[in-house]
């Protein structure tokens, strides 16, 4: 079995709202699994129970062979799964080093190399060092938000709409960017861009109303205009 | 519980008709006298209330030699806590007034709480005996004819200080609270000391909660008086900064009032002080206050009577004394002419409410404060027992 | 949106009720001890109702209410005590607090509303504490910390016409402030509270708006502390205390914030359980040490009602009302889903 | 005709970096300019000294000939210079409808109303209720802005913008985060702004399809300074933008 | 001149109390952004416990340890019962810590009695250097010193380790620095408790410079330590440090050429700050 990640039949409520209704779902190791749906299809909250952050009230979720469904979300990350949520998280008051460094584990040779990459990346993140977190652009702030998890060594790294407020040849980056993680982690993507998407991925999931509705290859879905259209709206 | 009075609901009803049938004896024998007692029995001054209450029970037993009653009328105690809140006060007092039907109010631990009750005793017409509050204006200008005050007052205090320490000639500095209860204590005792041919040379006033004095002593140093008389209440005191920066080596001698004995226990740094004491169980010399003593102790397991302790004793041996004087008729108009000059024997020896307004003159005494052996804090030692008379305050009302 | 008119009405019944309910209780009971108590309990309700217009409202803390309260309190005792005990000098001693008081909040608030949430607390914290060492020593006017008797006008002294003014006054200040709330200006009130600089941005001048609120709590407060120094006929710098400030803070958060019935609901409960619980102490000795009990009522109501009393009631309706309707909300939504493809 | 926007030289600095740099721009009145450039170009502080969030170092912002140096961004809005956010920017414990509401009242002038309940201002409710429609959002229309999701939330956003009715509508990323499916139906929305001809937009995006399909111009700020302005087709066309902005991506 | 040095010690050494009184205040109030209403009952149990041990055993140095000890433990008990269900939530935490503080009080007078306890400075620090006219009290030199020492402490602490960013991030965003890894938690309650712990301390140190430990003092220091944390700048060290020597050193001068002005000092202090830097006195852009 070379899944990293399998969600079975999660449901999550958020308060009283019944939000996940039955998520199925495999993450293939060193491979990139797109997460896909409309907006409010549950996308986010799929990666928050992941996290742990908004536990699952029913199914299990393994990772890396682990029922980690009841962890704590520190305990999650720990064991190896690294987060770009989607409203990005940044530290507002914090500066850039010190957003990465409240992120890094441990501070080792191999992680202080993986930061000069990452610099080399999103040189605007270099540029502004010593900024505050808040103050930031749209994008920059995208760029730190990934920057952040990227540099601890995960398995697994969970990643909520990357392009999105990102200019034409950053996403060129990113997506450079993500081909080359791909080579130590398996990524689970969520993507509304779905030139992005199509590009990257090699299996895609799709979710309308909190459930699983189809997954497969991505190469299936590139072809198969008829699902494309019906929830997607595109084709 | 021994505070309270239970099973008066059928007696309400009688006492309340008290008011209109009070002149009639017949009913004399079966009617209670009911007395209300407003005191802090929590916050910061509790242990000010909690020295009235006892003082109070052990005076209307001694009063009444054990029976608890008075012209064969039983005398019943209510206890309000007034939790030293203005808003409380009133709401207690009015409960005592109303719901209890008491005869006599007696309070309280605040000046505050007691400036708010007094109107009530006068819309009411009951008597109320003031102990241990001190604020002169309560005698003074807030005064109404149905108050009598046992406790002495911040004027009467400040005589007992300047007969202390002031004479001709003497230059003397104060150091005092920025607020009311200080700059009264000065003014007094200004007008005092200079009545007595004294100098005050400087007048210091520091804020209570401050955690620095040194500003405050140093300008006294500065201003080189023989004496510092202090006005100080509250736990945060300068004593401790007064002996650290060596006044006394400076040659000014310090004066002040000798307070209760909890807060004595702070004053080792000013053994030797002379000045004036309210009460102390060794001071008077008079068989009230050794019965006072030895039933406190025999009561409290062996603690003796503190510095309110012989206020509350009093403020029930005047209500006992009046109400033998009525025969034991409680109406708050026929007490009054009857209570205008009259003498009762205290725990502080004899007492007189002044006609005029009605504050108990009563014996104060010039003191120094000492070591003494079978006493872990410094003692008020006698230098003289100032007479009522010396001590009387102006009338002000 | 047309069913909301017809709850108003349905809890103006239930509000209707309760005011006939207290203004017959003197009667019923028959006792000044609590005539004066709910005569507090209403003062006290009319202080943290204008606390809540801006804490609950408008998202302002203030350490220093107490300040509103006092001038109100100090006003009217100055000004009775005088110029004589009439009604007309009452009613004029109100008003001379109430302009006092929204000069103040408009001088201040013009200086330091703009500062966020802990600083403009800690700035009402060191005015009011100005104020108190002004009544203290300003003593030819406030006869300083020991304060002063005055005498009430003639048809208040009787308590229970007394009474009825203060739940007159409660009634009134209630259906107002509730006015003031739910118009245009109350949602902009609540715009200001959730997003200022968003509040901004559609155009709102967010500073006048909470000058204005500042205004009105400061007004209604000042109104209490005139009732509350006739209902006492006396006045000292205690009104002026942090007490006074946190007894209004506490009443608003217990009742619930955001809720005009939540101050007076938290009103009853303090000032109803203080007097309960001092009186237990003097019945039981395990109670000498009551306020060791009040404080954890205090804890409990935090625990029990994170929304305070009013707010968390009316969540729990809301979710029991929402999952009775989940079953039948979940199927109409499935059905619209399919309509739509 | 006299521009209804226009900067002359404007230029904001934050410590030493320069983050808008001396830009002049104008556009006429009913307009439709977007703006592009690589992240942290400008764009957004670009916005912000148009609607009065940040006070320009140097230079100013004049509208319809007016200087607005002494206007606060309250006072913009009032002119007639609406703005939506790209970081979302809602009353987030405010249900969907009333967070539009606010937006409306404003427009309406409704505003120290004091002593009148809410609901006797129905025109205000109704018209929110339409903008929802517009937007897609009639069915969360009662749900607490903070249980929307992200692209929820950006529909909300325009939505509060459209109610506001300015004659200017300035639009930062509109469409980031929303999903394939109702990105047309956006823009749909815009587009119909557009043709009815009564406003002046100014749109930021990263999306080239859909800023060609809609503008009369563009315009490319480059770390803060104008890099270039002009017809849709003389930009993409331009070869300093895309090596700068649009690498190989342009056209797919 | 001798007179200036003598106010600038004293105004100094009040300033350092105060200091320490505020330091824990600046972890649980500035850093992690708790209206701790109920750290003046911290710092009378701290009194307390530590004074009466001291007395039993007649040790100053077991007493300090005890009170930190008490610190610890009562906020390890506070953390858990009464802050961690209010995080983030100023209102509630206003309430349930006022009612905490008011079981803290009370209970002082439970355990302890309700008076007031006298306390001695320990022989080897009591007394005074008297050098010409001036008067340097001995305990007040040992305060600076503490001070100062704990001061490099802190700062050490919050400067060399990722332990003040952690907690700063954590006020911003809980969820993400769970998200990263991090067990707030239990971040938030070591820090508290180090919070409640310097309260303790302050507690125990303040005992024997005013004589005397009663329960009421602890809500007078508490609103002290408010209005030095708020002026010197929310959370930062070296804002309280110098905030607090200001307090200390305005009170001292004021007293003696300004005496009218000396009770409202603090407060007008505060006022001006707010008008005029409402930041805080001592915040420097970086951290
Ligand atoms: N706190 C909450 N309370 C109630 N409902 C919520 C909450 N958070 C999200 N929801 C609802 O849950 C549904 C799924 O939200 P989610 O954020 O997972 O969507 P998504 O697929 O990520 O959408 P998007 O593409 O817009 O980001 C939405 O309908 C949203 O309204
Ligand atoms: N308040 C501020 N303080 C300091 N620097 C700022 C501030 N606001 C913006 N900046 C900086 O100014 C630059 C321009 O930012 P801006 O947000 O305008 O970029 P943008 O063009 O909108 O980018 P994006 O496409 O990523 O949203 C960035 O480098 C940003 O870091
Ligand atoms: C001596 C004490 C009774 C003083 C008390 N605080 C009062 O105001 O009267
Ligand atoms: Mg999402
Ligand atoms: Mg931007």
């Amino acid at each position: 079995m070379n899944n990293i990640l399998t969600l079975e039949r999660v449901e999550t409520f958020i308060s009283q709202y019944h939000i996940l209704q039955g998520i199925n779902f495999e993450a293939k190791a060193g491979e990139v699994s797109v997460l896909l749906g409309r907006n409010g299809a549950g996308k986010t909250t799929t990666l928050r129970t992941i996290m742990g952050l908004t536990p699952a009230s029913k199914g299990v979720i393994h990772f890396d062979g682990k029922d980690i469904t009841k962890m704590t979300p520190y305990d999650i990350a720990n064991s190896g799964i690294g987060y770009v949520p989607e409203d990005q998280g940044i530290f507002g008051q914090l500066t850039v080093e010190e957003n990465m460094k409240v992120a890094i584990r441990k501070e080792t040779n191999a992680t202080m190399q993986k930061q000069a990459y990452i610099l080399e990346l999103f040189p605007d993140l270099k540029k502004f060092w010593k900024k505050q977190g808040g103050n930031l652009s749209g994008g920059q702030k995208q760029m730190l938000a990934m920057a952040r998890a990227f540099v601890n060594d995960s398995k697994l790294l969970l990643i909520d709409e990357p392009s999105k407020g990102l200019a034409p040849i950053v996403i060129e980056k990113v997506m450079e960017a993500i081909t080359e993680m791909k080579k130590h982690t398996s990524i689970v993507l969520v993507e509304q861009n779905f030139m992005m998407a199509s590009k990257i991925g090699d299996t895609f999931t799709l979710i309308d109303d909190g459930r699983t509705v189809q997954s497969g290859e991505m190469q299936g879905l590139i072809e198969d205009e008829q699902l494309k259209r019906k929830y997607l709206g595109i084709g | 519980n021994s505070d309270s009075t239970d099973g008066d609901d059928s007696s309400t009803t009688n006492s309340a008709k008290q008011g209109e049938s009070g002149t009639t004896e017949t009913a004399a024998s079966s009617t209670p006298i009911k007395v209300g007692v407003l005191a802090s029995l929590t916050g910061a001054l509790e242990s000010y209330g909690k020295q009235t209450k006892n003082g109070f029970e052990l005076g209307l037993e001694y009063a009444t030699d054990g029976t608890m009653e008075v012209e064969g009328r039983k005398i019943e105690v209510v206890w309000e806590d007034t939790e030293t809140k203005p808003e409380v006060a009133v709401q207690k007092a009015t409960k005592l007034l109303e719901d209890d039907a008491v005869d006599f109010l007696v309070g309280s631990s605040s000046s505050g709480d007691t400036l708010a009750v007094l109107p009530l005793a006068e819309e009411y017409e009951k008597i109320m005996i003031v102990e241990p509050a001190v604020a002169d204006s309560i005698t003074g200008s807030e005064f109404n004819p149905y108050i009598f005050r046992t406790a002495r007052n911040s004027s009467q205090d400040a005589y007992a200080a300047a007969a202390a320490i002031a004479g001709e000639g003497v230059k003397i500095a104060t150091f005092a609270p920025d607020y009311s209860f200080g700059w009264d204590g000065v003014s007094a005792f200004k007008a005092a000391a200079e009545g007595l041919g004294a100098e005050i040379v400087l007048e210091e006033y520091a804020d209570p909660a401050a955690t620095d004095f040194t500003s405050n002593l140093q300008k006294i140093i500065d201003a080189k008086p023989d004496f510092l008389f202090v006005v100080w209440a509250g736990a945060n005191s300068p004593w401790n900064q007064i002996a650290d920066l060596k006044l006394q080596e400076k040659g000014i001698k310090i004066s002040t009032g000798a307070p209760d004995i909890i807060a004595l226990q702070f004053m080792e740094p000013l053994v030797g002080m002379e000045g004036f004491s309210v009460y102390h169980h060794t001071l008077p010399k008079n068989e009230v206050n050794d019965w006072l003593v030895e039933e406190h102790k025999a009561r409290f397991n062996g603690e003796v009577p503190d510095l309110f302790t012989p206020g509350g004793f009093t403020a029930a041996v005047a209500i006992v004394e009046a109400l033998k004087k009525s025969g034991g008729d409680a109406d708050g108009n026929t007490l009054i002419p009857l209570m205008e000059g009259m003498s009762f024997e205290t725990p502080k020896g004899t007492m007189t409410f002044r006609e005029e307004d009605h504050q108990a003159l009563q014996a104060m005494y010039a003191i120094r404060l000492e070591k003494v052996a079978e006493f872990d804090y410094p003692v008020p030692v006698l230098l003289r027992e100032l007479l009522p008379e010396e001590t009387e305050p102006p009338i002000l009302n | 949106m047309l069913k909301q008119p017809l709850i108003l009405s349905k809890m103006n019944l239930v509000y209707a009720v309760v005011v006939g309910v207290m203004a017959v209780l003197p009667f019923v009971l028959d006792s000044r001890t609590m005539t004066i108590l709910l005569t507090q309990f209403c003062i006290f309700a009319i202080l943290a109702m204008s606390y809540d217009i801006l804490l609950g409202y408008t998202g302002i803390i203030s350490f220093g209410h107490a300040m509103f309260f006092g001038i109100g309190a100090y006003t009217t005792a100055i000004m009775l005590s005088d110029y004589g005990p009439s009604i007309g000098i009452f009613a004029a001693s109100i008003v001379v607090g109430i302009v006092l008081s929204a000069i103040i909040s408009v001088i201040s608030g013009a200086l330091t509303l703009r500062l966020k949430s802990h600083f403009y607390a800690m700035f009402t914290l060191a005015v009011s504490g100005l104020f108190l060492v002004l009544a203290e020593k300003w003593r030819t006017v406030t006869k300083g910390n020991d304060g002063f008797t005055f005498r009430a006008p003639e048809l208040f002294r009787e308590r229970l016409y007394f009474y009825f003014l203060v739940l007159i006054c409660l009634v009134v200040i209630f259906i107002l402030l509730k006015r003031i709330v739910a118009s245009p200006f109350g949602k902009v009130l609540v715009a200001i509270r959730e997003n200022e600089q968003r509040t901004r941005s559609l155009g709102f001048k967010t500073l006048g708006y909470k000058i204005i609120a500042s205004v009105i709590a400061g007004s209604v407060a000042s109104l209490a502390g005139s009732l509350y120094a006739i209902s006492l006929r006396f006045v000292n710098t205690s009104v002026l205390t942090m007490d006074i400030t946190l007894d209004a803070l506490m009443m608003t958060i217990i009742g619930g914030v955001g809720t005009l019935i939540g101050p007076i609901i938290g009103a009853g409960v303090i000032e109803f359980a203080q007097h309960y619980l001092s009186g237990l102490a003097r019945d039981y000795p395990i109670f000498e040490r009551w306020i060791i009990f009040f404080g954890i009522l205090y804890i409990l109501a935090v625990i029990f009602f994170p929304r305070g009393i009013v707010g968390t009631v009316s969540m729990r309706y809301h979710e029991w009302k929402l999952k009775k309707g989940q079953k039948t909300k979940a199927s109409v939504k499935l059905r619209e889903k399919e309509i739509q493809r | 005709m006299e521009p209804i926007l226009k900067t002359n030289n404007l230029s904001i600095k934050f410590g030493e970096h320069k983050a808008v740099d001396s830009i002049n721009f104008e556009m006429t009145a009913k307009q439709f300019k977007s703006i592009i450039g690589p992240n942290g170009a400008g764009k957004t502080t670009f916005f912000n000294l148009i609607s009065g969030e940040l006070e320009p170092t140097e230079g100013d912002v004049f509208f319809k000939g007016q200087s607005l140096r002494k206007k606060s961004s309250v006072d913009r809005t009032r002119l007639g210079i609406g703005r939506s956010f790209q970081i979302t920017n809602v009353f987030p414990n405010l249900t969907v409808l009333e967070n539009v509401r606010l937006a409306v009242q404003s427009k309406r002038k409704v505003r120290f109303h004091m002593l009148n309940h809410f609901l006797k201002y129905k025109e205000i409710t109704n018209e929110a209720i339409e903008i929802l429609e517009q937007v897609l959002l009639t069915e969360k229309m009662h749900q607490v802005a903070n249980q929307l999701s992200h692209g929820e939330k950006r529909k909300l956003e325009i939505g509060m913008l459209l109610a506001l009715d300015t004659e200017i509508l300035l639009l930062d990323e509109p469409t980031a985060g929303m999903s394939l499916e109702e990105v047309p139906a956006i823009l749909d929305v815009i587009r119909s702004i557009k043709e009815r001809g009564d406003k002046t937009i100014l749109l930021i995006e990263h999306k080239m399809d859909m800023i060609i399909d809609l503008s009369d111009s563009i315009m490319v700020l480059f770390n803060g300074a104008l890099l270039a302005d002009g017809s849709p087709e003389e930009i993409m066309n331009n070869e300093t933008v895309q090596q700068a902005y649009l690498g190989g991506l342009a056209y797919e | 001149m001798e007179l200036i040095i003598s106010l600038a010690i004293n105004g100094l050494a009040t300033g350092m109390l105060i200091f320490l009184l505020a330091a824990g205040l600046t972890l649980i109030f500035g850093l992690m952004d708790v209206l701790n209403f109920a750290h003046g009952g911290l710092f009378v149990w701290g009194a307390y416990t530590g004074v009466f041990t001291y007395l039993w055993s007649n040790s100053f140095l077991v007493g300090i340890v005890v009170a930190i000890l008490t610190g610890l433990v009562l906020g390890f008990i506070t953390e858990k019962l009464i802050i961690k269900p209010v995080y983030g939530n100023h209102v509630q935490q206003i309430l349930i810590t006022l009612g905490f503080m008011l079981v803290l009080q009370e209970m002082i007078k439970v355990v302890f009695g309700p008076n007031g306890v006298p306390v001695k400075v320990p022989s080897y620090l009591a007394g005074s250097w008297q050098i010409g006219d001036l008067t340097i009290i001995k305990y007040r030199i040992f305060i600076i010193i503490v001070g100062f020492a704990l001061f490099g402490v802190l700062y050490f602490i919050l400067n060399r380790t990722k332990i003040g960013l952690v907690v700063r991030a954590g006020v911003m965003n809980r969820e993400m620095t769970q998200a990263l890894g991090i067990n707030i938690k239990r971040v938030f309650l070591i820090v508290f408790m180090c919070g409640a712990a310097l309260a303790a301390l302050g507690g125990m140190l303040m005992a024997p410079y005013s004589g005397v430990v009663y329960a009421e003092m602890g809500m007078e220091y508490a609103i002290l330590g408010f209005i030095v944390v708020v002026i010197g700048g929310m959370g930062s060290f070296q804002g309280s440090l110098m905030a607090a020597i200001l307090v200390g050193l305005a009170g001292s001068f004021m007293a003696y050429y300004v005496p009218f002005l000396s009770v409202a000092v603090n407060m007008i202090l505060m006022a001006s700050v707010l008008i005029f830097r409402p930041q805080g006195l001592f915040t420097v852009a970086k951290g």
